[in-house]
């Protein structure tokens, strides 16, 4: 069996110049920190597409990444939580996509489960909709939302057993259940690791296949 | 009592015993400081819980409890946590019954206007369009015109659209509307005080007004 | 609080002449048993349509149920284990469409989820094409597979609180999560019944407000 | 060692360690019985399982853990259980590595005939069409030739298809091809004591022999 576990540094050297990154997490909540930091502080790879939420708020280093000039766009629901983000968009020194937040994490799950696009009724009639196939069905309009899928994944769970099954608890569990789903290579911050046969099966928020990466934090 | 006070208590008036009620960022959260000690509901909040409860007493915060707005919360007895992806199919699938929402601008059509002033400020959507769309009602909490005293109940709404025909029922310090179909806005309740002359000038739309117009009782 | 805990007998007699039905189950796990039998044994409707993955088993009422010339329609994925199914589909007796187990699946999550269809690779080239809607996107040809809801649900889970949170286990989750975010009323046959407050919210897997019934058996 | 014993083995020496592996019912089944030991792989159960360990003993058959094919069976340590949605997320998404399956059909150039007879048997698809199109190998685990000798590997399967293109390699008690794309067949294994000649009078199919043609080892 593959070892899972390593460190944020070594984790996170796996984002290469001009890769998608997904970031798990609702504002603080289930946000990979200890990751990002890694990223921030020892990774240098520029042109990167962020893929999160929210993109965080200013206490986050997810707010130093953005400022960084690595990132070259972002897709989001909600940015008002990271004012560099929305300078960003003002000034188009990156490009910002908005959606909404269920269209984005159905985009996610396309991604991560081989569907083509999903039908949506959500952004009809709104400035969602440019660029977009309309499709109707029985005389109601439906948006047509591509699958997302990114290079890395960054993820945070409260703990992972050694084959990489993850329990994400109450609210932290947000987007970083379909994200893992969707990348080809997943890293999750855990706060626990234990040893394989300690996770009840019945409990699993994210089975093992889809984790890369352990590191463990704190 | 303030402004926002006697919207939110008005609007607490319009919760029914077993409702799932997601309540938006603002004013909408205060609404459920009013509800009525026989009236028991399920908050949603959109991050992924059902049943939340008061906000976490200082010291008693879980960084696994918070609401969409960022806030530690406690959860009621009968709760349960879901990730995005479950929590959107709560919310686009229609069994939200209700959701409340500040906007900035709704329309005698039923349009809402929620989420941007194009250079401005664009916070982002995040679940606003899925809410709106979603929800079996749509409550527009608001005050009835702007700093500088503009109409913010209009013929058309001017700013970018959350989405279109949504709007169910408008609350604001003024005046109670329902949106009917093929019908416009209808003029139910108004403020203590004042005349249906009073709310037309402070109203760009146009509205009829109920048979049964009441005051509006808090 | 409504009370939900019913008799299967009262909860069944929900089911109307020409209702569509979703019954849980694969095979014989996680299949509602007693609740199938209360249908066949007390409730007389007919012209039903039957949303299944495999219809179960010679062993279980469901095969009483569509031989009892009741059902004019089902849908599934796999029949070889009813024969009784298979039957109905070579005589014409009943109209039976077969979809491919995901397809399945994602078509009954999207009527919970409110999408209006989903694309999918699987069945492209094959009679499942048949009558549906093709996109090609990038080159690759999608099948347009429409949402799946129904009248009423029939589900197996081993525990519900007092508000109808609802613990699955194992291998008998299958259907039954999705099935109960899809139809209009949702029962659910479980072994045990607890209070409300009794069950971690961070293991419920149907959350209590998609649950309209519950019938304690055993 | 009969036919059946024969192919299972060979195909087990294909699986890798680490491999996220979906047997189908039948022979496909008996491929876990001859697995090498110093190889972990993971076995996933379509109606919701990943982690699927031996049958279950007499009288500790549990009703919440059966395999796809309705079998009692254990799991392993690190298991994971979860329901329908997120388990062909996995087999559509391209989470599983190897699907092995029986089939009826195969032809040159991969499509796969496994799931009806007109008129006669019609069992449906289950889960074949999804696991075909979503994992990344498929192997056709069949014997090379019908109960009357006719051929099972045709120019252009005549039965009704699983899918297009999807079988990459096929293992049979005679042979061993692969099929390689924009190339057909190619004959890279043969049984002990047979020749090519022998091989080709048995299959309707045109193919290349491989220059490094091997005897099958089992």
């Amino acid at each position: 069996m593959k070892n899972k576990l390593t460190s944020a540094i070594e984790a996170v050297s796996k984002v290469k110049d001009g890769d998608t990154l997904m970031i798990g997490g609702f504002l603080t909540g289930g946000h990979p920190e200890n990751l990002v930091k890694a990223l921030v502080d020892t990774n240098s790879a520029g042109g990167l597409t962020v893929i999160s939420n929210d993109t965080g708020t200013k206490e986050l280093s997810i707010y130093q990444l953005v400022k960084s000039g690595r990132v070259k766009r972002i897709f989001a629901s909600y940015i008002g939580s990271n004012p560099e983000t929305g300078r960003l968009l003002m000034t188009g020194e990156a490009k910002v996509q908005l959606f909404p937040q269920g269209t984005l994490a159905e985009k996610i799950r396309a991604g991560g489960a081989g569907l083509g696009g999903v039908l949506t009724p959500v952004g009809v009639g709104t400035v969602v909709e440019e660029g977009k196939k309309k499709i109707e069905i029985d005389e109601k309009e439906y948006l047509l939302e591509m699958p997302l899928r990114s290079n890395v994944a960054l993820i945070k769970a409260n703990k992972a057993d050694e084959v990489g099954n993850l329990i994400i608890n109450g609210s932290s569990r947000n987007f970083n259940i379909v994200m893992a789903t969707a990348a080809d290579y997943v890293i999750a911050e855990v706060d626990e690791y234990v040893k394989e046969g300690e996770i009840d099966p019945n409990h699993v928020n994210v089975p093992g296949i889809f984790v890369d990466a352990i590191v463990k934090v704190g | 009592m303030n402004n926002r006070e006697f919207i939110a208590k008005r609007i607490a008036k319009e919760l029914k015993d077993g409702d799932v009620v997601n309540l938006g960022i603002g004013m909408p959260t205060m609404v459920a400081n009013y509800i009525p000690e026989n009236v028991n509901v399920i908050l949603q909040a959109e991050d992924g819980i059902l049943g939340v409860g008061p906000k976490a007493e200082p010291g008693e915060e879980l960084s696994d409890c918070i609401d969409a707005g960022g806030n530690y919360i406690t959860t009621v007895k009968g709760a349960s946590f879901f990730d995005s992806s479950l929590s959107f199919c709560i919310i686009r699938g229609g069994h939200v019954d209700i959701t409340v929402l500040g906007s900035l601008e709704v329309d005698q059509e039923g349009n809402v206007a929620s989420w941007m002033i194009p250079g401005k400020k664009v916070p982002g959507m995040g679940g606003a369009m899925d809410l709106v769309v979603g929800a079996k009602k749509v409550i527009i909490a608001m005050e009835h015109v702007g700093k500088n005293g503009s109409p913010k109940i209009l013929k058309k709404c001017k700013l970018p659209l959350t989405a279109v025909n949504v709007a169910k029922t408008i609350v604001t310090d003024m005046a109670v509307f329902d949106v009917v179909q093929d019908e416009g806005l209808v003029l139910k309740e108004i403020a203590p005080g004042l005349s249906v002359e009073d709310v037309q000038n402070s109203t760009e739309a146009h509205f009829t007004v109920s048979p049964e117009l009441k005051v509006i009782q808090v």
